[in-house]
C-alpha cells in the first residue's frame, strides 16, 4: 500500500518517459491520473487507519516495531564492513498520526500542483517527469522509517526541485535553484554524520545488530552506553541534535536560514512555488517531529526555550518583513515564513495542546498556503507582474477571484471559522501554557497584529479603491455600459476559468469544513502526538 | 435538551442560513433576494421572542440558566492532564435572552429599512449576505457559554464589521476605514486572547463555569498580578470592540459603511458586544482591575463628548456619541454598577439605532448629504423622522420620563457611590467626569437637532465645488441621485423606513422597563439581571475550612441547589449585614453564588459599593437633570437665541476648538508613533534581511568563492603545475626512451643482454671486494 | 700427454658456454630470421648439453628426460617458427628482421 | 674402452668441430653455409652426447635435428629466396654490442665455471647405455609430460602447417 503510494508518481514518470515530447495533452493527462490515484489511495489510508494507535513505541517491553500501521519491511541493503560490522539497511515504511496527516496533504497538494502545471509550455515532458520524481521523494519522506531511506529520499527531493526551479523558473532562477540548492544539501550533510552516529549507537532489540530503524532509535533502552551518542555521552548528544535540527530548521526555514525561501519563491513556477510552501517546508517540521526530538528527548526539553525564540523570531520577524514587500509574491513567502513561526512555537511548548496545534497547523499552512500561491499564479499569468501597487479595485472586475482571495488571505490571517485560526490557537493556547514558552508565546501574540496588517494592506492596495493611473490593466467600457477590464496579451478569461476553480475550490472548501469541524485531522493525530509528548517529557517531570 | 436551547440554536443558524443562500444565489432571486433576509431574520426574531417571553415573563427568576455544550475538539489522553476536550456550549440566562430578542429586533428593523435605504445599489444582494453573517456571529457571542466560542464569534463579528464597513470599498476612505477598524479591534483582540490563556493555561478549559468554580476554589496558582492582569487583558478585547480609549479610533471612521450598517453594528449591537463581554467575565475581575476600566470608562465618555461638540458631520456626531455612551457603560461596570451598565445598553441600542436610523433617513432624503451645517429646516418636511429623532435625542441626552435617563441615573449613581465606598479623592473624578459628560451629551444633541431640524435650509450655502465633490463621492452606488433637485425636494422616506424609526423611538419611553419613571431598579429588568458575586479574591478569604471548599467546588459545577446554601446565606448575611436588600442582591444563588465565602472580602466591597449606590440614587437624579438642563440652556443660547456666536467662540478659543475638531489628534499620533513606526521597523528589518542576513549568506557564498578561486589557482599553478611537470618529465624521458623502442626484437635482445651482462659484473665486482 | 687434464664436467660447460655465445650473436646481429632460427638452436643445443653433463655426472636420469623433451619442444618450435617466418616473408616480402619495425612506437 | 689419451684426442677433435663450425654458422655471410655449418655443429654436439653416455639422445640429436630441423631451415630458405641470391646473405647489426656481449658473456660464464670449485661428480654416475632406463622413465616417471610433450607436438605440427599454409582465399579480403 505504502509502496504503491510512494512509487505511483515515479511509474507515471517511466510511463511518461515512453510518450513522446510532442504529445504534451497525454503527458499531463498521465500524471494526473497518476496523482488523482494517488488521493484515492491517501483516502483509503486515511479510512483504514485507526487513529487509536499511537504509533512510537517508547516503553520497554513495547513491540519493537512500535504500533505503527502499514508497516513494510524488509532487508535492503546488508554489507559486511568486516571490522566495523555490518551495514544493515531496511527498506522499512510505515505511517502513525503523523505522518498519515502528511500523506494526505502531499497528495492532494500533489494533485492540485499538476492542474496548475497545466499551463506549463516549455519542455512538458522533462517537466512532468521531474515533477513526479518529487511527487515521490516527498511521499517517500513521509512514510520513511528506516533513517537511510528517509535521508535517500530526502536528497532525492533536492535534485528536481533543482531543475525546475533552475530550468522553469523566473528571470533570477540559476540563483535561486543554486541557493536553494547549496542551502539544503548543506543541512543534509550534517545529517548524514548525525545519521552514521546514531547508527553506531544504537542496536536493534531483535536481531542485535546496528539499526538504522526509527523506531528503534526512538527507544533511549536501545542505545549503547558508551557509543558515540549514547547516555553518557552528554556533549555529542547536544551537538548531534543542534546539527540535526539545522539540518531541518533550514527547510524550515528557521530565521537565520531562511533567505533562501524568498528567492525561490519568487523564481519558481507557481506550482513548484505551491508544492515548496505546501509539502517542502512542512518536511522540516515533520524531521523534528519524527527524527530529531524523539531520538533527543533530554536535550529538547532542555533546549525548549531556544527553539521557541527562534519561533517567535520567524512570526514577528516574518510578518514585518512582509509588510515591507512590493512583490506580492515575496510577500506570500514571507508570510509563510511567519506561519511556520507558529509551528515551531507550538512544538517548542512541548505539551499535547502545542504539538497537535503544530501539526495541525503544517497541514494548514499547507492547503492555504497552495491557495495562496495558486492565486498569486492567475494574476501573474494574466497582469505578468506581482507588483501590489501595479493593482487596485479588482474586486468590481474579478469578483469571484476577489472573493476566493478574501477567503484566503483571512484564512492566512488566522480568522475564526477557517481551519488557521484553529491551530494558531491551538498552538498559542500550548505555547501559554507550557511554563517554559510562556512570555514567549506573549511576544509572539503580536504576529496575530501584523499578520492582519499585511495581508489586509496588500488586499486594499489590490482589490478596493479605483484602478491606479500605472495599473497593469486597462478599463474599457464595453457594450452594456459597464466598465471592463482588460490584460495586455490575455487572452482567456478574466475572471478565474475553469481549471482554476478546480484547484481553489476544493482547497476553499477544506479550510471552510476543517475551520469548523477540525476533527478528521485532528482525530487522526492526537493519539499520536500525546505518545510523543509522553516520550519527550522526561521521567522527572512525567 | 432543553426546548430553550432547541430554538436558540434554529435562531443562530437561521442569520447564517441567510448568508449561505444571498452570498451564493442573490443574481438569481427576485429583488437579489432581500425577502430571504427579512423573512429569515423576522423568523429569528419570532422564535426570539418566544424564547424571551418564556424566560423573562414566564419565568420571572433572577437566577434562570440552561446549559448545554458538546465537544467540539478532542485532544484525547493528554500526558500531565488527563482527557482534555474543548467544549463548544449554548448557554441561556436572563441577559442572554434580553440580549437575543434586542439582536433580532434591531437586525430585523435594519433589514428592514435597508430595503429602502439601500435600494438599487449594485451590490443589494451581497449585502443582505453580509447583515445575515453578521446577526449570525453576533447571535452567537450572545449565545456563547465558553471564551473560546466568544472570541471566535468576536473575530467573526470584526470580519462582518470589516465587510460592511468597506461595503463601498471603492471609496479609498471606506477602504481605509475597514482595514483600520479590523485592526484596531485585532489589537484588542490580542489582549483578550492573552487574558483567555492566562485563565485556560491554569484550569484547562474554556468553559466559564468551570473557570469560575475553580477559581472559587482557589485553584489559580499564579500570583494575584497575574489574575489582574488577566482581566484587563480580557478587558482589551471590549477596549477594541467598543472602541474605548485607547482603541476608540476606528469607530468614527467606520461610519464610512452604509448607515443601516452604523445602526446595527457600530451603534446598537457589535460596539455593546465588548461590555456584554466585560459583564460575562465580571466576576474575574479584581478590583484593581476594576478600577483601571472605570477610568477608561470615564475618561473615554469624556474625551469622545468633548470631541463630539464640535464636529459636522452628522453621522460622526452620533459616532462619538457612541464612544461616549459605551464609555458610560465600561464606567458602570468598572464601579461596580453592574445591571445598570447592562440596562444602559440596552436602552441605548434602541435610542441610538433610532437615531442612526433618523440620520440616514436625513441623509437619504439629503441625496447623501451629510454635513449638518448645509441641513436646516427638515422639520417641516420629515414629521416623522424629526419626532423619533427628537424623542431618541432626548433619552440620550437623559431626561427625565426616558429610558436612557433612568440607565444613565443608574450609572451615575454607581459612581457616585463608588467613590464614597473607595474613600473618595481622585474617585470622584469619576462621577464628575460623567456628570460633565452628560452636560456636553445634551449640548451636542441640542446643537444637532437645532442644526438639522430647525431654522432656514442651508443648503445654498455649501460651496460648490465641495457639494459637487461630495455628491460624486457617491454617484458610484447611488443610482438615483440627481443633482439638480437636492434642495427643494426633501420629503419624507417611505413607510418601510418610517416603521423601524417608530418602533425604535417607542423602546425609548421609560414604561418599557419600569414603571417608576425615576427608578428603574424597580423595573424588571434590574430585577432580573443582578449583580453575579465576584469569585476572584479567594487569596484574601478568612481561614475558611477545606469541606467548604470542597463542598462549594462540587455544587458550584452540580447546579443550582445546594444543601449548603443555607449555611451560605447564613455566612453572607453575616458579613453582609448592614443591608439586607443588598445582601439578597449580591448573594444570588445561581450557580456561582455559593462560593460568596471565599471572595468575601470582594463581594463586601461589592455590597458597600451598591449600598452607597442606592443611597446616591436621589441625588445623581439631582444632579443629572441639572446638568442635562444645563447644556440644552446652552445649546439653545449658542445656537437657538444666537446670544453667543459659536463662530466667534471658537476663533476665541481656537486651540481648544482644534483640538477637538481634530479629535484631540489621536489619528496623528498613532499615525506619527505606531502605524509609521511599524512601517519603519517593517523597512528595516526587511532591509537587514535582505542586506544583512542574505548579506552575509551571499557573502558566505562569495568568501567560499574567492576561497574557491584562491584554491583554483592554486590548483593551477601549483597542484596542476606538479601534474603537468609530472607529465612534462614523464613525456621527455618518454621521448627519450622512445628512441630505444626500435621495433626491432634483436634490439630489445641487445638490452636484455647488455643487462645480463651488467648484472654479471656487478655480481662479480661485488664478489671481488 | 699426463699434463692434460681429464675431460671433466668443465669441458663440456665451457663447449656449451661457447655455443651460447655464438648462438645468442646470431640472435642479436643476424638482420636474416633464418640465421637467427638457426641461433636459437645453438642456443637450445647449448642448454642440452648443460643438462646431459650434469646429468652424467649426477648420477640421476633427469636432465636426460628433460633434454629429451627439449629436443621435442625445439623441433616444435622449428616448425612454428618457420610457419611464422614465411607468413612474415608472406607480408613484408622479406626476411630481415630488422626491417620488420611496425611494433615501433 | 679405448685408452685416455684417445678418448681425450676424440673429445678435443669433436669439440673443436662443435665450437667452430657454431662459429661459422654465426659468422658466415652466406645462409646456405650458415646451415651446412649447423649440419656439423649438430654431429658434434651429437657426438658429445655419446661422451656423456647420452647415446640414445644422440641418436635423437641426428634423426631430429639433422634430419628433421636442419632440413626444415634448408626448406625455410629456399622458400623465401633463391639459394644463391645475393640478398640471401644476411646483413649484420649491432655488432659492435653484439661482440662485446659475445665476449663478455663467454668470459662471464667460463670465468664462473672455473672459478667454481664446489663441483663434486657423484659416486654413481652414468655409465654404459641409457636407453633401457630413458624407456622406464619414460613410461613411468615422466609419462604425464611425456604425454603432454606429445600432444604439444601434434598441435604443433598441426599449427604449423596451418600457419604456412600458402593462399587463404578467406582473408584475402579482409
Amino acid at each position: 500500500m505504502l509502496s504503491l503510494i510512494v512509487f505511483l508518481p515515479i511509474i507515471a514518470g517511466l510511463i511518461i518517459l515512453a510518450v513522446p515530447s510532442s504529445q504534451k495533452q497525454i503527458i499531463r493527462i498521465v500524471s494526473l491520473l497518476a496523482a488523482l490515484a494517488q488521493g484515492v489511495l491517501a483516502v483509503l489510508i486515511w479510512r483504514a487507519y485507526d487513529p487509536s494507535l499511537p504509533g512510537i513505541t517508547a516503553a520497554p517491553g513495547g513491540s519493537p516495531l512500535g504500533s505503527f500501521q502499514f508497516v513494510e519491511k524488509v532487508p535492503w541493503i546488508g554489507l559486511k564492513l568486516g571490522a566495523m560490522g555490518s551495514l544493515n539497511i531496511e527498506y522499512f515504511l510505515g505511517v502513525d498520526g503523523i505522518s498519515v496527516t502528511m500523506i494526505i496533504l502531499t497528495a492532494l497538494i500533489s494533485a492540485i500542483g499538476v492542474l496548475s502545471s497545466w499551463t506549463i509550455q516549455k519542455q512538458v515532458k522533462g517537466y512532468f517527469i521531474l515533477y513526479n520524481l518529487l511527487a515521490s521523494a516527498m511521499m517517500g519522506c513521509f512514510v520513511a522509517l528506516d533513517f537511510f531511506l528517509f535521508y535517500v529520499f530526502w536528497e532525492l527531493m533536492l535534485l528536481p526541485m533543482y531543475f525546475l526551479i533552475g530550468i522553469w523558473g523566473g528571470p533570477n532562477r540559476e540563483y535561486a535553484a543554486i541557493k536553494f540548492f547549496l542551502y539544503t544539501l548543506f543541512g543534509s550533510v550534517f545529517m548524514l554524520l548525525v545519521m552514521i552516529g546514531l547508527y553506531f549507537s544504537v542496536i536493534d532489540p531483535v536481531t542485535g545488530n546496528h539499526t538504522f530503524s526509527l523506531v528503534a532509535m526512538a527507544n533511549q533502552a536501545n542505545y549503547l552506553q558508551d557509543a558515540i551518542l549514547g547516555p553518557h555521552n552528554v556533549m555529542w548528544r547536544y551537538i548531534a541534535f543542534a546539527v540535526l535540527f539545522v539540518g531541518f530548521a533550514i527547510k524550515v526555514p528557521m530565521f537565520p536560514f531562511h533567505t533562501w525561501l524568498p528567492d525561490a519563491h519568487v523564481e519558481a513556477p507557481t506550482p513548484i512555488s505551491v508544492i515548496l510552501a505546501g509539502v517542502l517546508l512542512k518536511l522540516g517540521t515533520y524531521g523534528m517531529m519524527r527524527i530529531n526530538f524523539p531520538l533527543f528527548p533530554e536535550v529538547f526539553h532542555a533546549s525548549m526555550y531556544v527553539i521557541g525564540i527562534f519561533g517567535a523570531i520567524n512570526i514577528i520577524y516574518g510578518a514585518f518583513c512582509a509588510l515591507a514587500q512590493q512583490d506580492l509574491k515575496k510577500m506570500v513567502a514571507y508570510s509563510s515564513i511567519s506561519h511556520m513561526g507558529y509551528v515551531l512555537l507550538g512544538l517548542a511548548a512541548g505539551n499535547s495542546e502545542g504539538m497537535i496545534g503544530a501539526l495541525y497547523q503544517m497541514f494548514n499552512h499547507g492547503t492555504i498556503t497552495a491557495m495562496l500561491f495558486l492565486l498569486v499564479g492567475v494574476i501573474y499569468d494574466r497582469a505578468h507582474t506581482r507588483q501590489i501597487d501595479k493593482f487596485g479595485g479588482l474586486a468590481s472586475y474579478m469578483p469571484v477571484y476577489a472573493a476566493i482571495v478574501t477567503v484566503a488571505w483571512f484564512a492566512s490571517l488566522g480568522l475564526p471559522g477557517l481551519s488557521g485560526f484553529i491551530s494558531e490557537a491551538l498552538v498559542f493556547v500550548g505555547a501559554f501554557s507550557s511554563i517554559t514558552t510562556r512570555y514567549i508565546a506573549m511576544v509572539s501574540v503580536l504576529g496575530i497584529v501584523f499578520g492582519a496588517a499585511y495581508l489586509l494592506w496588500s488586499l486594499q492596495r489590490m482589490f478596493l479603491g479605483k484602478r491606479k493611473p500605472d495599473a497593469a490593466y486597462d478599463l474599457e467600457v464595453g457594450a452594456d455600459g459597464h466598465e471592463h477590464i482588460h490584460f495586455h496579451d490575455w487572452k482567456g478569461k478574466i475572471d478565474l476559468d475553469g481549471r482554476e476553480l478546480t484547484m481553489l475550490v476544493p482547497l476553499v472548501v477544506i479550510t471552510i469544513f476543517l475551520g469548523i469541524y477540525p476533527m478528521p485531522v485532528l482525530g487522526m493525530i492526537t493519539s499520536s502526538v500525546n505518545k510523543l509528548v509522553e516520550v519527550l517529557t522526561p521521567l522527572a517531570i512525567r | 435538551m432543553h426546548s430553550l436551547i432547541q430554538l436558540s440554536i434554529v435562531v443562530l443558524l437561521l442569520p447564517l442560513l441567510s448568508f449561505v443562500i444571498l452570498i451564493f444565489f442573490n443574481r438569481r432571486l427576485p429583488r437579489r433576494g432581500d425577502f430571504v433576509g427579512v423573512g429569515i431574520l423576522g423568523t429569528a426574531f419570532a422564535l426570539s421572542a418566544y424564547i424571551f417571553w418564556t424566560v423573562i415573563v414566564q419565568t420571572y427568576d433572577p437566577a434562570f440558566r440552561v446549559a448545554w455544550d458538546f465537544t467540539w475538539i478532542d485532544l484525547g489522553q493528554v500526558p500531565g492532564i488527563g482527557p482534555l476536550q474543548i467544549k463548544m456550549g449554548i448557554v441561556i440566562d436572563n441577559l442572554t435572552a434580553i440580549m437575543l430578542a434586542m439582536v433580532t429586533l434591531i437586525s430585523l428593523l435594519v433589514h428592514l429599512y435597508s430595503t429602502g435605504y439601500m435600494a438599487g445599489d449594485k451590490n443589494y444582494g451581497r449585502y443582505y449576505a453580509f447583515l445575515g453573517i453578521f446577526t449570525f456571529s453576533m447571535l452567537g457571542i450572545v449565545l456563547s457559554d465558553n471564551l473560546f466560542s466568544i472570541y471566535i464569534f468576536w473575530e467573526l463579528v470584526g470580519l462582518s464589521s470589516y465587510l460592511l464597513i468597506g461595503f463601498f470599498f471603492e471609496k479609498d476612505s471606506a477602504a481605509d476605514a475597514q482595514k483600520k477598524a479590523f485592526l484596531a479591534n485585532r489589537v484588542g483582540d490580542i489582549g483578550m486572547w492573552l487574558g483567555i490563556l492566562i485563565l485556560y493555561s491554569q484550569f484547562h478549559t474554556f468553559s466559564f463555569t468551570e473557570i469560575y468554580a475553580n477559581l472559587a476554589a482557589g485553584k489559580f496558582a499564579m500570583s494575584n498580578a497575574w489574575l489582574t492582569a488577566a482581566g484587563l487583558l480580557l478587558f482589551m478585547g471590549c477596549v477594541g470592540k467598543s472602541a474605548q480609549f485607547p482603541l476608540h479610533i476606528w469607530l468614527p471612521d467606520a461610519m464610512e459603511g452604509p448607515t443601516p450598517v452604523s445602526a446595527l453594528i457600530h451603534a446598537a449591537t457589535m460596539v455593546a458586544a465588548g461590555v456584554y463581554f466585560v459583564a460575562r467575565i465580571f466576576v474575574v475581575l479584581t478590583p484593581d482591575a476594576l478600577h483601571v476600566i472605570a477610568f477608561i470608562g470615564a475618561f473615554t465618555a469624556f474625551m469622545a463628548a468633548t470631541i463630539a461638540i464640535t464636529q459636522n458631520d452628522i453621522k460622526r456626531v452620533l459616532a462619538y456619541s457612541t464612544v461616549s455612551q459605551l464609555g458610560y457603560m465600561v464606567l458602570g461596570l468598572g464601579v461596580g454598577a453592574y445591571s445598570a451598565a447592562l440596562f444602559h445598553l440596552v436602552t441605548h441600542a434602541f435610542f441610538k439605532a433610532c437615531l442612526f436610523l433618523g440620520s440616514g433617513a436625513i441623509i437619504h432624503a439629503m441625496h447623501h448629504e451629510q454635513d449638518m451645517r448645509w441641513m436646516g429646516g427638515l422639520r417641516k418636511h420629515m414629521p416623522w423622522t424629526f419626532a423619533t429623532f427628537t424623542l431618541a435625542t432626548l433619552a440620550l441626552a437623559g431626561l427625565p420620563l426616558t429610558s436612557g435617563f433612568m440607565s444613565k441615573d443608574a450609572i451615575l449613581a454607581g459612581a457616585i457611590g463608588f467613590a464614597t465606598a473607595e474613600g473618595g479623592g481622585v474617585y470622584y473624578l469619576i462621577p464628575v467626569l460623567g456628570f460633565f459628560s452628560a452636560m456636553l451629551t445634551a449640548f451636542y444633541m441640542g446643537r444637532q437637532i437645532w442644526l438639522v431640524f430647525f431654522g432656514e435650509s442651508r443648503t445654498h450655502l455649501k460651496p460648490a465645488d465641495d457639494h459637487h465633490s461630495a455628491h460624486h463621492a457617491h454617484s458610484t452606488h447611488d443610482t438615483h441621485n440627481d443633482d439638480h433637485h437636492a434642495a427643494h425636494e426633501v420629503h419624507e422616506v417611505s413607510w418601510n423606513m418610517r416603521a423601524p424609526l417608530v418602533i425604535l423611538a417607542a423602546l425609548s419611553v421609560f414604561f418599557v422597563y419600569s414603571p417608576n419613571p425615576l427608578d428603574g431598579a424597580q423595573g424588571w429588568f434590574m430585577k432580573m439581571i443582578q449583580t453575579p458575586p465576584t469569585v476572584v479574591g479567594s487569596y484574601q478569604s478568612a481561614p475558611s475550612s477545606e469541606k467548604l471548599a470542597v463542598g462549594s467546588q462540587q455544587s458550584a459545577t452540580e447546579g443550582e441547589n445546594s444543601a449548603l446554601s443555607t449555611q451560605h446565606s447564613a455566612l453572607s448575611e453575616q458579613h453582609s449585614a448592614p443591608e439586607a436588600e443588598h445582601s439578597a442582591l449580591s448573594t444570588q444563588h445561581s450557580a456561582l453564588k455559593e462560593s460568596t465565602q471565599h471572595s468575601a472580602l470582594t463581594n463586601e466591597r461589592q455590597a458597600e459599593i451598591a449600598h452607597a449606590s442606592h443611597a446616591a440614587h436621589f441625588p445623581a437624579i439631582y444632579i443629572s437633570s441639572i446638568m442635562v438642563i444645563l447644556g440644552i440652556t446652552l445649546a439653545g443660547i449658542v445656537y437657538v437665541f444666537r446670544i453667543i456666536d459659536p463662530d466667534k467662540t471658537a476663533e476665541a478659543i481656537r486651540p481648544l476648538y482644534l483640538f477637538s475638531l481634530n479629535k484631540w489628534y489621536w489619528d496623528e499620533i498613532y499615525d506619527a508613533t505606531f502605524i509609521r513606526g511599524s512601517m519603519l521597523i517593517s523597512k528595516m528589518l526587511s532591509w537587514f534581511d535582505t542586506n544583512i542576513i542574505d548579506g552575509i549568506v551571499n557573502g558566505v557564498a562569495l568568501i567560499v568563492k574567492k576561497v574557491a578561486f584562491a584554491n583554483n589557482s592554486f590548483d593551477k599553478y601549483v597542484v596542476d603545475g606538479l601534474v603537468n611537470f609530472t607529465a612534462f618529465s614523464v613525456n621527455t624521458t618518454g621521448a627519450v626512451l622512445r628512441k630505444l623502442q626500435t621495433g626491432k626484437v634483436q634490439t630489445y635482445v641487445v638490452m636484455l643482454l647488455a643487462v645480463v651482462f651488467g648484472y654479471f659484473v656487478f655480481y662479480f665486482t661485488r664478489l671481488i671486494y | 700427454m699426463e699434463h692434460l687434464v681429464p675431460i671433466g664436467l668443465n669441458h663440456y660447460l665451457t663447449i656449451s658456454a661457447f655455443l651460447l655465445g655464438f648462438g645468442l650473436f646470431a640472435v642479436m646481429t643476424r638482420k636474416n630470421a633464418i640465421v637467427v632460427l638457426m641461433g636459437v638452436e645453438l642456443i637450445l643445443n647449448a642448454a642440452n648439453i648443460n643438462f646431459i653433463a650434469f646429468s652424467k655426472y649426477n648420477g640421476g636420469m633427469g636432465g636426460i628426460m628433460f633434454s629429451l623433451f627439449v629436443i621435442v619442444i625445439a623441433a616444435a618450435e622449428a616448425a612454428i617458427a618457420l610457419a611464422i617466418v614465411i607468413n612474415i616473408f608472406k607480408i613484408f616480402k622479406s626476411v630481415d628482421v630488422s626491417s620488420i619495425d611496425s611494433m615501433k612506437e | 674402452m679405448m685408452n685416455s689419451l684417445t678418448y681425450t684426442v676424440i673429445f678435443y677433435l669433436f669439440a673443436a668441430i662443435t665450437v667452430f663450425s657454431a662459429a661459422f654458422v654465426v659468422f658466415s655471410r652466406n645462409v646456405i653455409y650458415s646451415a651446412f655449418s649447423l649440419l656439423f655443429t649438430f654431429f658434434g654436439v651429437a657426438a658429445l652426447y655419446v661422451f656423456l653416455s647420452a647415446d640414445f639422445i644422440a641418436v635423437t640429436q641426428v634423426v631430429v635435428y639433422v634430419g628433421g630441423i636442419l632440413v626444415l631451415l634448408l626448406f625455410g630458405v629456399m622458400f623465401t629466396k633463391g639459394i644463391m641470391d645475393t640478398e640471401v646473405k644476411s646483413d649484420v647489426l649491432h655488432i659492435i654490442p653484439g661482440t662485446l656481449i659475445l665476449a663478455g658473456i663467454i668470459g662471464a660464464l667460463l670465468y664462473t665455471f672455473y672459478t667454481t670449485h664446489t663441483w663434486k661428480p657423484s659416486e654413481t654416475q652414468l655409465h654404459g647405455s641409457l636407453v633401457e632406463r630413458i624407456g622406464f622413465e619414460t613410461v613411468s616417471h615422466y609419462v604425464l609430460p611425456f604425454e603432454m610433450v606429445s600432444i604439444l607436438l601434434l598441435a604443433a605440427l598441426i599449427g604449423a602447417a596451418f600457419l604456412a599454409r600458402f593462399d587463404k582465399p578467406d582473408n584475402k579480403n579482409s
